[in-house]
């Protein structure tokens, strides 16, 4: 265990949770994508603060925003998702995109 | 030795929950993968000694992800994954994009000089978190408290379509809210 | 790719089942609907009744009413049986009625009991009619009859999780034909069951009565047996109007709390006369 | 004061859980029995319903699993194991005098994200059968956590308050001389309230309603069903246990030893709720919701701000 492969883990975490952001057309799978990304960025986080500044709480406060980031985004999502579906039936990327057209 | 076999094993299934969240038909099995994926992330933390919010993450990605799965299966078209298809755009950009970030990342990661290790922690880190929060962090705390509250009155207003108008009246003078359902405090 | 992805959901059928359809819903957001049927065999559920639901979520959104066929023969409908009896000329006590009618309130209140989820109560009710109905003296069942009775009507908690279920006042029971304690109760599945429970503490006083039934006396558990129709009909009636709109638990107690008797529909051929 | 539990403790505690979840069965048997048939009359007849539980669980152990079509049954199957892991996992942190099977900094944290984790549980399993009755249930049961879950936690989070930490058995510890249930009576009812909806057991019975055709358990059968029921009355032991150190003062008493205070006063939370339960029906979450948001956290934020202000001025 060192200070690199938790880093590793996160990144890899984090670029899955970027192509599923990037390619999915739902915007719920989407947000899932977001979630995953704020995982590694939590990884990351708290490895910091173990293997680089455990005396100071930053990190820790870093988490703890990663975490509150996650809830905000996922509750505002699905507000946002059932306000689209009432009123245009669309849940995916693709198709709020063209109701702008 | 216990710690680095309890680090791989983790660190496998959060990536493989991972990269399963986006290969599952079935968006029941999707949650649940990207809550194994959330949940391995809780015990990597919990394995660096933060053990509050370990705990906090397995406890907020679990209902999270139970919620999640709910509205996963009422706007997704295919919740149970019974008729195979795919609902992607961009794959390969994507794919490239992916692959450079975590490219650039990793050997940002392995090239960066890392300091070495500054003081030692504290007997109780969720005592350093809370006097942090509380301390040279309130504006974050605040800043976190004001901005979860607004999302509560937005995600209401958003989600909502009657407001209190529908409920008691234009004149707001009925007695009981007209609901389709009568709820249990008997306004 | 595939921007017509919600039409995938009218397209047949996966795994042998037929896939869900979207249409409107109670909150404005077309969900998928499913066609789910219960009945008629179903644990607290009126024997032979069918309901085809329109489900979206647990939300009701249409209501077909289906029953088994009846059998017409010579048998009388269990619990209208003594009126009936009396109404073809036999000699029938009130005390028997009376002693029938009790035990047909506490079988509807036993299956209320257990639907609202109150299993104690509706263990109670259920025990008390079975030993009304192998002819427990008065004496005998006087005192747990109506300590069961005051328990349930002073329940708090019952009146909270049940009151304001299945609205029908009497104006509207009355226009679809509904009679009986139904109509009386004149409100909603609590206002029922206090109606029930009113009923058996009164018949509780007739039952040594030996004085006989009159056979213009026709008014069964469920309403007056000599209507057009029986009295179980206008309770079918009234029923997709209740609970069009209701989540499923509620739809539950609003059928337990009408509680039609599949069995009196064979009353129905020989309109007018109530004895067929 | 915390002593380290020796390792044999972890074998122990499921066992020692299972054999409490037969005994408050048992006792609810007996209780039922007496409503369905009449008062036992006889010691034997007594004994013979008390052990109903048991050969029903027994009976389940040998019937057929049953089959439904298009069912998801690996989530399935992980909902009903989940129930008892669940369980077990927060048991790992109920004291049992002074000593737990691990007392973590943070136990009292822990036991409610174990239980969060049978709110997952409970969904899973009303899921993987692809039956509408037992989805259902695992929508209501989600309803039911949102109903519940916020004062639970508030209730929680008052004794810990209370107590100035997070380790279970420092909060046992602050209990030597009075205990919180005394001051804080509200946390303690609310505590109570969502112990039985966590194990949705009861007047909390709506995901499993008898309405729905037993709801999430519709489709179960077999060694599934009893594994999932069998869970449940796991989760009210270890619910209704874990009151007894966050309020009831955990193993303090006179003259006896600090474990069978912990037992005696665990058999008497049960009996209050096994005997309670008779008297009220099931809760429906359209109307408990509004209740628990109106109400029981209006007042269990009251409740923890009295106790914060005691505990600043103490």
């Amino acid at each position: 265990m060192s200070l690199e492969l938790f880093l590793l883990l996160g990144a890899a975490l984090f670029s899955i949770g970027l192509f599923g952001a990037l390619t999915q057309q739902s915007i719920v799978m989407l947000m899932m994508g977001l979630e995953l990304m704020l995982g590694g960025i939590i990884v990351g986080a708290a490895a910091v603060w173990h293997y680089i500044a455990p005396a100071a709480a930053d990190a820790q406060v870093l988490v703890v925003l990663a975490v509150t980031v996650m809830a905000v985004e996922m509750a505002m999502g699905f507000a946002v998702v059932t306000a689209l579906f009432r009123s245009r039936e669309v849940d995916l990327t693709d198709m709020a995109a063209e109701l702008k057209e | 030795m216990l710690d680095d076999l309890i680090f791989w094993a983790l660190a496998l299934l959060a990536v493989a929950g991972g990269v399963m969240v986006f290969r599952f038909d079935s968006m029941a099995r999707a949650t649940y993968a990207l809550l194994t994926s959330l949940l391995c992330v809780g015990g990597e933390v919990l394995l660096l000694g933060l053990d509050y919010l370990g705990v906090v993450i397995v406890l907020m990605m679990t209902i999270e992800m139970a919620i999640m799965a709910v509205f996963m299966v009422m706007y997704m078209m295919n919740p149970a994954g019974l008729m195979p298809m795919t609902m992607v755009h961009n794959k390969r950009g994507a794919a490239v994009i992916c692959t450079g970030v975590f490219a650039a990342l990793a050997a940002g990661i392995l090239l960066a000089p890392w300091p070495a290790r500054r003081g030692r922690s504290s007997a109780d880190p969720t005592m350093d978190l809370g006097l942090s929060l509380m301390g040279p962090q309130m504006l974050t705390m605040m800043t976190l408290g004001f901005s979860l509250f607004a999302t509560i009155v937005a995600t209401v207003v958003l989600a909502t379509r009657r407001g209190r108008y529908d409920r008691f009246g234009d004149d707001l003078k009925a007695r009981a809210a007209d609901d389709p359902v009568r709820g249990g405090v008997g306004r | 790719m595939d921007h017509m992805g919600h039409d995938m959901h009218s397209m047949g059928e996966v795994a042998g089942l037929p896939m869900a359809e979207r249409d409107d819903d109670r909150d404005a957001l077309r969900l998928d609907r499913l066609h789910v049927p219960i009945g008629p065999g179903l644990s607290d559920w009126p024997v032979g009744l069918i309901l085809r639901l329109t489900l979206q979520g647990d939300v009701l959104q249409g209501v077909e009413v289906d029953h088994l066929p009846v059998p017409s023969g010579p048998r009388l409908p269990y619990w209208d049986e003594p009126w009936l009896l009396a109404a073809q000329g036999e000699e029938v006590t009130r005390g028997r009625a009376a002693r029938r009618r009790c035990a047909a309130h506490l079988d509807s209140a036993g299956r209320l009991l257990a639907v609202a989820g109150w299993d104690d109560g509706a263990a109670r009710c259920r025990r008390l009619r079975d030993e009304l109905l192998s002819g427990a003296s008065r004496q005998t069942i006087d005192g747990e009859l109506r300590r069961t009775v005051q328990r349930i009507g002073r329940s708090r908690a019952l009146r909270w999780s049940i009151a304001g279920l299945g609205v029908l006042p009497a104006g509207r029971g009355r226009a679809a034909g509904v009679t009986g304690p139904a109509l009386a109760a004149d409100g909603d599945a609590y206002d029922r069951l206090m109606m029930w429970l009113g009923e058996i503490e009164r018949g509780l006083a007739e039952l040594d009565e030996g004085r006989l039934l009159t056979s213009d006396e026709l008014t069964g558990p469920r309403g007056r047996l000599d209507g057009p129709r029986p009295p179980s009909q206008a309770l079918l009636d009234v029923l997709p109007e209740l609970l069009t709109g209701a989540e499923f638990a509620c739809a539950r107690i609003i059928v337990a709390s009408l509680d039609p008797d599949i069995e009196e529909l064979a009353l129905a051929p020989a309109s007018g006369a109530a004895h067929a | 004061m915390p002593d380290a539990a020796p390792l044999w403790a972890t074998v122990v505690l499921p066992v020692v859980l299972a054999v409490a979840a037969v005994v408050t069965a048992g006792f609810d048997s007996v209780l039922s029995g007496a409503a369905e048939r009449g008062s036992a009359g006889s010691v034997r007849e007594a004994g013979r319903r008390a052990v109903g539980p048991l050969r029903e669980g027994l009976r389940l152990l040998v019937q057929q699993p049953r089959r439904t079509t298009a069912a998801d049954r690996l989530l399935g199957r992980l909902g009903v194991v989940l129930v008892p892991v669940a369980a077990v996992l927060a048991g790992a942190v109920l004291p049992w005098g002074f000593g737990a099977v691990s007392d973590p900094s943070v136990g009292v944290v822990w036991f409610n994200a174990m239980e969060a984790l049978a709110w997952a549980a409970v969904w899973l399993a009303g899921w993987g059968p692809n039956s509408a009755l037992s989805l259902i249930g695992g929508y209501r049961f989600l309803a039911q956590g949102l109903a519940y879950e916020l004062p639970h936690m508030f209730a929680i989070t008052t004794a810990a308050l209370g107590a100035e930490s997070l380790r279970v058995g420092e909060v046992v510890a602050a209990q030597d001389g009075v205990w919180f249930v005394v001051w804080m009576p509200v946390a303690f009812v609310v505590y109570l309230l969502s112990a039985l909806a966590m194990a949705f057991w009861g007047p909390f019975e709506y995901p499993l309603g008898r309405d729905a055709a037993g709801g999430v358990a519709a489709e179960l059968a077999g060694v599934d069903r009893l594994v999932f029921l069998g869970g449940r009355w796991l989760l009210l032991v270890v619910t209704a246990g874990f009151s007894v150190p966050l309020f009831l003062g955990g193993g303090n008493g006179p003259l006896l030893p600090g474990w069978a205070w912990t037992l005696l006063k665990t058999a008497a939370v049960l009996a209050l709720l096994v005997a309670g339960r008779r008297a009220l029906p099931v809760l429906r979450m359209e109307r408990y919701m509004e209740l628990a948001w109106m109400v029981l956290v209006p007042l269990t934020l009251l409740q923890a701000l009295f106790v914060a202000v005691v505990v600043l001025n103490r």
